[in-house]
């Protein structure tokens, strides 16, 4: 019997929902919201199912499917799923939902296109997540700037060229190099088994010294380091968030962003984790100034969405700590972490859309009082704050508190300092709810603004209830992902210690390794 | 005999007048001369070696080179008389519409 | 004898190409390469290519050089006018290179080098050169025979397109170009 | 099953309530929700107290377990609750004040605009706080220690509209949060070194797990302390609560004086166990509390605003609960507290209750003679204000009385000085803010006079009880009983398995009985003189005041101690903050980034001019290229 | 006297598609007696007809090895792919002119002849196996290219390009020839297997004869390729010629000059590849950077292509760096890939053309996409796939060469080249830009949409996208047809 490629599936509706909306009549507003949403929901609810029948303890990878590819190359179509890739599946879907409802009214011009894109970026989204191939990882992690780059380009703000242009190639100059980076690890593992592959089990099974893992290391890193963003590689994000319509910005931030951890979590770190190790200390330097640093500066940010953005940094800060704290708390903290700034930086940017809708403008200056005309927006906005804020009963909470456990057990003194981010974001954060929400009125054209509408309550009820549920029951999502963190763990640290032992018997290396060797040094220096 | 290296010393020599002449004349019937001149350079290193080697393919080469160069001029000089026909000019410093 | 012949022919074959490339007059020029071309046929002869030399005089500095004397007086050309600094500048970085070019190719052949294997006595088959070559023209060399014939015909045809007098599509020459606003091609002949 | 999760889910229930029944509940239907889910919630606190009471004493733990909350590896936080003698009494006193301060709203808050909201966070407030005391994990104590938090932030901003209340809730917060900042840093030290947060797993291991003295629990200790001096406004992040008056009374009243505030207090009493282990930071709370007391008596001197006088009497009577934690004398700490709440409640009830009447008017100057027109709020006023100046036999006499004996019992006779001063200062400005309201002649703006009036029922029968309890609510704590008194050997089970409980001494009756008149004195020299200085001869007040404008001005404005941090810690940030977004963010990072796109382009434009469309440029290049590969050739 | 080899019936399948090229040329020029309306499409057709005949006359024998005309002529995998290559772009060329040499009015029969003498150009330099055969093919098609490009003979753009790109391959030919009568020299042979058997045989890899002829015939190959610094002629010639010509030529020509490149490289400097690999590196280098980093600023479309043109040409570079067959086949897929794409994107250009220059800036494409959505959409996969961004065929031919470069250890290299590859990203990205975020100016430019056309472009679309998704057909098309090589 032939197992039903349910993951396959799920990668490919939204594409193939996008091709049909693009033959629709251009014209037919109704008609191509309704499409978007109706597949958007639907593949919502063919992710869903998965969070039921994966079984999180049972290891290996599960509904996996493998095709030959390219069988030249030794690439195949191989998708699995395990909890972490379920949990960000389920993010990815949902929030995509999310997103194309919350557009129906900011859209205005080429709403064909626009979900076309949307629905498209959702595959790449998906593909990336899932694929264990790591060709096929690259090709919808490059595959998916494009939709970005367009949803950005064409219905974003004044200076969205800049942006998007900066979004594509910032990104793209990082992930060549990691490009470079696998074929190198897959000539490797060529010389050494004598099997081309790029299968992600095979490369996990393939013992790295640890001399080798360090440039790979640093070309996957900064690919991902990038994507994150960590700091000093993050200016593409303000600006892509300031300039992307809501709906990019939700999305970039919400599932886009979480490629970058995610890669970390999946290939850099058990792939070398000699490597991995060694660079800790830098690493955990660049998310510990992140999360100072992309506080501060969102502290004096005058625009709400690009004050968001560098919330982001921060949020994000706080997930490489995790991930680099190396333990099970910090790893699922980081895990939880991802989820839940998917969630409440993307209702903040839905909110911030919202707004922006009504008055055209995202500078706080703009605002002031907004309570008083828009309560039930505010109390909205209030709850997602104080869930950025990392409240208690708030999903942000366990995260952050599960991060800087994990990280005081490895170091205290990484803790020390990024439990600081957790004053500060309450500054940044509660000093433009002051400026927006409160106070008097300052401006007339905000007196008669509208509330949320039903359409729009829809949108936050089921962010607010992932808010609440995320941070007063989050063992359900802990259960489903610990196993899968906990082999991640286990593996990195076999893969040191077989790297190690390789390194203190060293095998005979490979032709590739040679003559790469001989290779390292500009080309016209040798006689 | 005629030593070989004579031979491609003044073969060298031809060779590097007809570059010179490419380089230094504006005038697009001199430059396309010059580079006749290095075509008959190279024509008189096949000579010169099929002579030294005591065989013919050279020459038969020389031979191709020959209906060649006659099928370039042709082409060649229908493209200047073109070229003079649309500007009066055949000054190649004064054509640069197509630049940067 | 032969080297003495060789050593005045090469000197009047390097001194008529020098003047190809200095002579401001292109008719003079031109009169220049049909004499540094006969001198190089005058070599070939030296070399006993005999064919090679003919061919050399007939399609040479026969047919070619009355192609480019005719189209030069065609086109009732002058001096060439030379100054300026440009002009300057680039004759000098012309010889230079020149120059640049000789001395590394007689250092590079200073090194020492070697031709390939003499094949003694292949280069005087019985019959003379000339019927060698034409026996090897229509056997060994026969697919580049054809080849050349192809060159021939699209030169030929090349020629005639370009060079043919005001066709249909010609604007008058030296015509500026239409405005932009032209009026798009009849519909018929877009098709 | 023991129950315990009830109490605070009914606040909760009813904030579910009130949020899906929304408007439809009407005025009454708020009050009566909320009034009733915090009622019910005392009621069931009782019944659960009674239960706790029936066990024999050294079993006078009840806990349950309602869920995990999260295990990840080895570390494991449940939603369990705890009720042992000291979280009864918290429970019953934040429940039983609570709803007296409920019900009494209902009649403040009449006529707001934003009714239910109000009762809405205050409800999540009672749940917060109901967590806090009743957990039985740091967690979720942490849980309720934010809760309260955003609540109080949320009420300290409830009339958002004025930019004063809202900069007063962030301010809150924020300070809030620099306190956490260490809570949190306490429970990983903890948690790292004790390997669990659940109260008795680890204070019973805590002995064993952490060496005396060691630097791992004064640090965990310290660390924790700086969360309660950020939640009960001690130095150095008081600065809060003076400001969080710009809520409404009730709000001052519930969470900023009898409640909120106090759960610093609570905790270090909760950790007592730590605190013992760790003598320096134990000295430190000592310190930190004494100090307090002292410097914000200081400043509740020239306050003309009536609840931040009242305020700054909070910050120092939570000095005096702190003080008594510190020398070791928990129990009478949380006794102090416990007084405290019905007293300050009543005060700031009273307050505002005089605000009412006086159509919001908060300025003493602008007060004077309501004690015939406000009979029951004068009464009241002044039966909580002989309560906090330590007159016996109400009840802040018997708990300051304890904490001054504790500290003098335990040597820390500097401490034990400051709080006798503290209560000089305590007594004359407590009176002075009597004299300056309800007595002299009446300097009542015409407006206010003439919209003078007594509260209404619901406000002054929250006044009665609450004065009732602060008459009686010491006397739980009658002195020189044998084996302590009422309050102690209720609390004992919890503070004598600490490590420094078995070290108090005790006092000889004959000094117990001097301190005693010590402290009666200090209340009564305050007194007195405030009645000499602002009633007798109000203008020794006009020439004290100008003889010492200095000190008047200093104490006036609070020591500068906000300028002073928004020059030392604000304001750096801020430019910080501006200097990273506008140099180092745009000029160096982004202008990397862009940098390359500028040099490529530079480049490309250069590139571009080498392409001449001169034929004779493009030989001479490609002549060039030839010659270089000679070259090339040549070097090898 | 050389006696002529038999001729078995499969060499008449493997010289059919030079022998239909030459015959269909002829044609062309025979059937001009029987006049037809200025509108006709019979060129087309006999063109088309022409190189279907080549194509399946190749295909039919498509796995048959044979030596011919005395070794000069050699039918293996290499041949056939790129004779299928060349009648496959001829044939989108041919295709993109149908209507677009009708509305610039040079609807003439010798259009057609000399597109497929220049195919048949292309052929002979893939299949020779003889360096005069090479050097008399590549001058069939430059002669047939050079007239060509000036075929809008009343345009002085399209002369001046002619005059450029006539005088500097004459020069380059110059150059080429001179290398050829050193290697000659240096051997005593043309032929490309005696060459390797003498070199085999001798210690002469160092012979300055050698080394000087090698490097001249290089400097010539570079020239047809457009490689650094021989590439000047690039961006002129391709603006000046008609964009059917460009696109044409830029996939054509250039596989040409690496189709003979390539075999020249495999047999004879193979066994100097270490002397070779520096300096081919730095070509490449240069190549990439050069063409890429000067494209970043264009404003005219087929400049720009022209410029990414001579990019790609460095990436192929890379290919043959890395060498052996490895290497080859790497080039092989990048060229099929390039090919197409390439000529989708000019074809394109092909349809927007207007005004007497045919003149295509980047601000002309504002709103392109939306007014024209499958245009748009077919012109952003090009550009991506220029560019090498997944799932386009691309992004496969870049992964292929990179990965085979690396396996041959030029870490370097392979890392300039990827670089390279996000500097070109920009300029690419500008024609999305220019389509999908800029506000359109003017009128909207009716196009006129020839089936034709549309037909080219939807098989450069397809099998652009195709390979970029499942090119492992390709994939070992090009692995096979290089198996014979060496």
């Amino acid at each position: 019997m032939i197992e039903f490629p349910w993951l396959s599936w799920l990668v490919f509706f939204p594409l193939a929902g996008a091709v049909l909306l693009a033959f629709m009549p251009a014209d037919a507003d109704r008609l191509i919201r309704r499409w978007a949403l109706t597949v958007a929901i639907a593949e919502v609810a063919f992710s869903l199912p998965l969070w039921w029948r994966l079984e999180p303890v049972r290891p290996g990878w599960q509904f996996a499917e493998r095709h030959e590819w390219l069988p030249g190359l030794g690439a195949s179509y191989h998708l699995g799923i395990d909890g972490i890739s379920m949990l960000l599946v389920l993010l990815t879907t949902v929030l995509t939902a999310v997103a194309v409802l919350g557009a129906f009214s900011a859209v205005e011009k080429r709403g064909r296109e626009f979900y076309a894109l949307l629905l498209a970026l959702e595959t790449g989204m998906l593909g990336t997540f899932l694929s264990l191939d790591l060709l096929l990882f690259y090709v919808f992690w490059e595959a998916m700037l494009i939709p970005m780059y367009l949803l950005i380009g064409v219905w974003g703000g004044p200076r969205r060229v800049y942006a998007a242009v900066k979004f594509f190639l910032y990104t793209m100059a990082g992930s060549v190099l990691m490009l470079v980076a696998i074929l190198w690890l897959y000539f490797h593992h060529r010389a050494a088994t004598g099997v081309a592959s790029f299968d992600l089990d095979a490369l996990y099974a393939l013992p790295l010294p640890g001399a080798m893992q360090g440039w790979l290391f640093l070309a996957f890193a900064f690919a991902f380091a990038i994507k994150v963003p960590m700091f000093p590689f993050h200016t593409w994000l303000p600006d892509a968030h300031v300039e992307a319509p809501t709906a990019g910005s939700v999305i970039l931030a919400a599932v886009l962003l979480k490629m970058g951890t995610y890669g970390f979590l999946r290939f850099a770190i058990p792939l070398f984790p000699i490597a991995s190790a060694h660079y800790t200390p830098w690493i955990v330097a660049l998310a510990l100034i992140g999360i100072i640093y992309g506080a501060l500066v969102a502290m004096v940010q005058p625009d709400l969405k690009k004050l968001v953005a560098y919330s982001s940094v921060s949020h994000l800060g706080f997930c490489m700590l995790g991930l680099y704290a190396m333990n099970p708390q910090g790893f699922a903290g980081a895990m939880l972490q991802m989820l839940n700034h998917g969630v409440s930086t993307g209702a903040l940017f839905l909110l911030v859309g919202v707004i922006y809708e009504r008055r055209h403008s995202r500078l706080i200056t703009e605002f002031g009082g907004l309570w008083k005309p828009l309560p039930v927006y505010a109390s909205v906005f209030l709850v997602v704050m104080l869930s950025s804020i990392g409240l208690p009963g708030t999903n942000g909470f366990v995260s952050e508190f599960l991060i800087l456990l994990g990280a005081f057990r490895t170091q205290p003194v990484w803790a020390v300092i990024a439990a600081s981010g957790v004053i500060l974001s309450a500054v940044y954060m509660l000093w433009m709810f002051q400026r927006v929400m409160f106070g008097p009125v300052t401006h007339a054209e905000n007196e008669n603004l509208k509330d949320l509408s039903l359409r729009e309550r829809l949108v936050f009820a089921p962010l607010l209830i992932l808010i609440f549920w995320m941070g007063v029951m989050p063992q359900p999502f802990l259960d489903r992902v610990q196993p899968a963190l906990d082999r991640t763990l286990e593996l990195a640290a076999q893969r040191a210690e077989l790297g190690r032992r390789l390194a203190e018997f060293p095998a005979p290396a490979g032709p590739a390794a040679t003559a790469a060797a001989a290779a390292v040094g500009p080309p016209g220096s040798r006689p | 005999m005629i030593p070989l290296p004579w031979l491609l010393l003044l073969s060298a020599v031809v060779f590097a007048i007809g570059v010179v002449g490419v380089l230094v004349r504006r005038n697009a019937l001199v430059i396309f001369m010059s580079i006749e001149l290095m075509l008959n350079a190279a024509n008189l290193a096949f000579v010169a070696f099929a002579s030294a080697m005591e065989s013919l393919d050279g020459q038969i080469i020389v031979f191709f080179v020959m209906t060649v160069a006659a099928a370039e001029v042709a082409v060649g000089l229908a493209i200047i008389v073109n070229l003079f026909r649309l500007r009066e000019t055949v000054f190649v410093d004064e054509i640069n519409l197509l630049k940067g | 004898m032969i080297p003495v012949l060789f050593v005045a022919l090469a000197a009047i074959l390097v001194v008529s190409s020098l003047l190809v490339i200095l002579h401001r007059n292109p008719v003079t020029s031109a009169l220049f390469l049909v004499l540094a071309f006969c001198s190089l046929a005058g070599i070939y002869l030296l070399l006993r290519a005999e064919f090679i030399g003919m061919v050399q005089v007939i399609v040479y500095a026969g047919a070619i050089m009355v192609l480019f004397l005719f189209v030069i007086m065609y086109l009732n050309l002058g001096h060439d006018v030379e100054g300026g600094v440009a002009i300057a500048v680039r004759r000098g970085v012309g010889w230079v290179l020149g120059a640049v070019l000789v001395v590394e190719g007689a250092l590079l052949l200073g090194r020492g080098w070697a031709t390939g294997p003499v094949t003694p006595g292949g280069a005087t088959p019985p019959g003379g050169n000339t019927q060698a070559i034409g026996l090897l023209l229509y056997s060994r060399y026969l697919f580049p025979f054809e080849i050349t014939s192809m060159v021939l015909l699209v030169a030929m045809v090349g020629a005639i397109v370009i060079a043919r007098g005001r066709g249909p599509s010609a604007p008058a020459p030296p015509a500026p170009a239409p405005p932009a606003g032209a009026p798009a091609p009849a519909p018929e002949e877009r098709a | 099953m023991t129950g315990l999760w009830i109490i605070p889910a009914l606040p909760l229930a009813a904030v579910a309530l009130n949020l899906l029944l929304g408007d439809r509940l009407g005025r009454r239907g708020v009050a009566w929700l909320a009034c009733g889910s915090v009622g019910l919630a005392f009621a069931v606190a009782v019944r659960a107290v009674f239960n706790l009471a029936q066990l024999p004493a050294d079993q006078r733990v009840l806990t349950e377990t309602v869920a995990t909350w999260m295990r990840v590896g080895d570390f494991t936080a449940d939603f369990g609750f705890l009720l042992d003698p000291l979280s009864a009494v918290m429970a019953l006193v934040v429940t039983g004040v609570g709803f007296l301060i409920h019900v009494y709203s209902t009649g403040y808050m009449g006529h707001d605009a934003s009714y239910r909201r109000f009762f809405l966070y205050l409800n999540l407030f009672m749940f917060a706080m109901l967590t806090l005391v009743l957990a039985d994990n740091f967690l979720l104590l942490f849980v309720g220690w934010e809760g309260v938090g955003l609540c109080s932030y949320l009420l300290i901003g409830f009339w958002y509209q004025r930019p004063a209340a809202a900069e007063a809730g962030k301010k809150a917060f924020v300070v809030n949060r620099i306190g956490d900042f260490g809570f949190l840093l306490g429970m990983f030290t903890l948690f790292a070194f004790g390997g669990t947060l659940n109260f008795e797993r680890l204070f019973a291991a805590a002995p064993h797990v952490f060496p005396y003295a060691g630097p791992v629990i004064t640090f965990a200790a310290l660390a924790l302390f700086v969360g309660a001096t950020g939640k009960s406004a001690q130095i150095p992040l008081y600065v809060w609560l003076p400001d969080a008056m710009e809520g409404p009374t009730p709000v001052s009243a519930l969470i900023h004086a009898a409640t909120m505030v106090t759960a610093g207090v609570y905790m270090v009493a909760r950790c007592h166990v730590l605190f013992q282990l760790a003598p320096v930071a134990l000295e430190t709370v000592a310190v930190i509390g004494a100090a307090t007391a002292l410097f914000a008596a200081t400043i509740g001197l020239a306050q003309n605003d009536i609840k931040r006088v009242l305020a700054y009497s909070t910050v120092s009577q939570l000095g005096y609960m702190f003080m008594a934690c510190g020398v070791g004398a928990f129990g009478a700490g949380i006794f102090h507290l416990m007084t405290h709440a019905f007293f300050k409640a009543l005060l700031f009830l009273g307050a505002g209750s005089v605000i009412h009447a006086l159509s919001d008017e908060q300025d003493l100057r602008r007060m004077g003679g309501l004690a015939w027109r406000l009979p029951w709020t004068h009464a009241t006023m002044l039966i909580a204000t002989l309560a906090i100046a330590g007159i016996p036999p109400f009840a802040g006499f018997f708990s300051k009385d304890e904490i001054l004996a504790g500290a003098f019992a335990s040597g820390h006779r500097g401490v034990w000085l400051a709080g006798v001063v503290g209560a000089v200062i305590t007594a004359f400005y407590m009176f002075r803010l009597y004299i300056l309201c309800f007595r002299g002649p009446s300097r009542l703006s015409h407006e206010a006079e003439h919209h003078l009036h007594e509260s209404p029922p619901s406000m002054i029968a929250p006044l009665v009880a609450l004065a009732g309890l602060a008459i009686a609510g010491g006397w739980i704590g009658l002195p020189m009983q044998p084996g302590g008194h009422l309050l102690e050997r209720w609390l004992a089970p919890v503070f004598e398995g600490g490590a420094g409980a078995a070290a108090r001494p005790a006092l000889a009756r004959g000094t117990e009985i001097a301190l005693m008149v010590i402290s009666v004195a200090a209340g009564l020299i305050g007194i007195l003189v405030a009645f000499r200085v602002y009633l007798d001869r109000p203008t020794t007040a006009t020439a004290l005041a100008t003889r010492f404008a200095g000190l008047r001005r200093l104490l006036e404005h609070k020591y500068w101690i906000d300028e002073v941090y928004d020059a030392a810690i604000v304001r750096p940030f801020a430019a910080l903050a501006g200097w990273f977004w506008r140099f180092w963010d745009e000029k160096i990072v982004d202008g990397t980034v862009n940098g390359v796109a500028t040099t490529f382009e530079g480049v490309s434009a250069v590139l571009r001019l080498f392409q001449t469309g001169f034929v004779g440029t493009y030989a001479l290049f490609f002549t060039i290229g030839v010659a270089a590969l000679l070259l090339h050739f040549l070097r090898h | 006297m050389i006696p002529m080899p038999d001729l078995l019936p499969v060499d008449g399948w493997a010289l059919g598609a030079g022998v239909a090229l030459a015959v269909g040329a002829m044609l062309l020029l025979l059937l001009e007696f029987f006049p037809v309306r200025a509108g006709s499409s019979r060129g087309a057709i006999v063109s088309l007809l022409t190189l279907a005949v080549a194509g399946a006359a190749v295909f039919h024998v498509r796995d048959a090895r044979r030596l011919l005309f005395g070794g000069m002529f050699v039918h293996d995998g290499f041949t056939v792919f790129f004779t299928l290559l060349f009648c496959a772009i001829a044939a989108v060329a041919v295709m993109l002119s149908w209507d677009y040499i009708k509305r610039t009015r040079i609807n003439q029969a010798e259009y057609y002849a000399l597109l497929l003498s220049a195919t048949l150009g292309m052929v002979i330099m893939a299949a020779s196996n003889d360096l005069i055969t090479i050097f008399l093919g590549l001058e069939l098609m430059s002669l047939a290219l050079y007239v060509l490009v000036g075929f809008r003979r009343g345009q002085l753009e399209s002369n001046e390009a002619a005059l450029k790109y006539f005088l500097l391959g004459a020069f380059a030919s110059g150059f080429l020839l001179y290398g050829i009568a050193m290697l000659y020299g240096a051997t005593g042979t043309t032929g490309l297997d005696a060459m390797a058997a003498f070199l085999a045989g001798s210690p002469l890899t160092r012979n300055p004869l050698f080394i000087a002829g090698a490097l001249l015939l290089l400097t010539g190959f570079g020239f047809k390729v457009a490689a650094v610094p021989f590439h000047m002629w690039t961006p002129d010639a391709y603006e000046g010629a008609p964009t059917s010509v460009t696109a044409f030529m830029s996939a054509g020509a250039k596989a040409a000059g690496f189709a003979a490149l390539l075999r020249v490289v495999l047999k004879v400097l193979a066994a100097a590849h270490t002397d070779w690999a520096p300096l081919l590196t730095w070509i490449a280098i240069l190549t990439m950077t050069v063409g890429n980093v000067t494209a970043l600023l264009q404003t005219n479309l087929k400049r720009m292509l022209a410029y990414s043109s001579i990019a790609h040409a460095g990436y192929v570079l890379v290919a043959v760096v890395a060498g052996g067959t490895d290497g080859a086949s790497a080039a092989l897929f990048y060229l099929a890939v390039y090919s197409f794409m390439n000529l989708g994107a000019f074809g394109i250009v092909c349809l927007l053309g207007k005004g007497p220059d045919e003149r295509v800036l980047l601000g002309d494409l504002a709103g392109l996409g939306f007014r024209h959505p499958m245009l748009g959409l077919a012109m952003t996969v090009f550009m991506l796939s220029l560019g090498g961004i997944p799932p386009t065929a691309g992004f496969m031919g870049k992964l292929y060469v990179f990965s085979v470069a690396l396996k041959a250890g030029l870490v370097p290299l392979v890392i300039v080249g990827v670089l390279n590859s996000v500097v070109s990203i920009f300029y690419y990205l500008r024609v999305t830009i220019a389509m999908y975020m800029e506000e359109p100016r003017g009128e909207p430019v009716a196009i006129a949409w020839g089936a034709p056309a549309a037909l080219a472009l939807v098989v450069t679309l397809g099998l652009t996208l195709w390979w970029g998704i499942a090119a492992h057909g390709l994939l070992g098309l090009a692995q096979r047809s290089v198996l014979g090589l060496l």
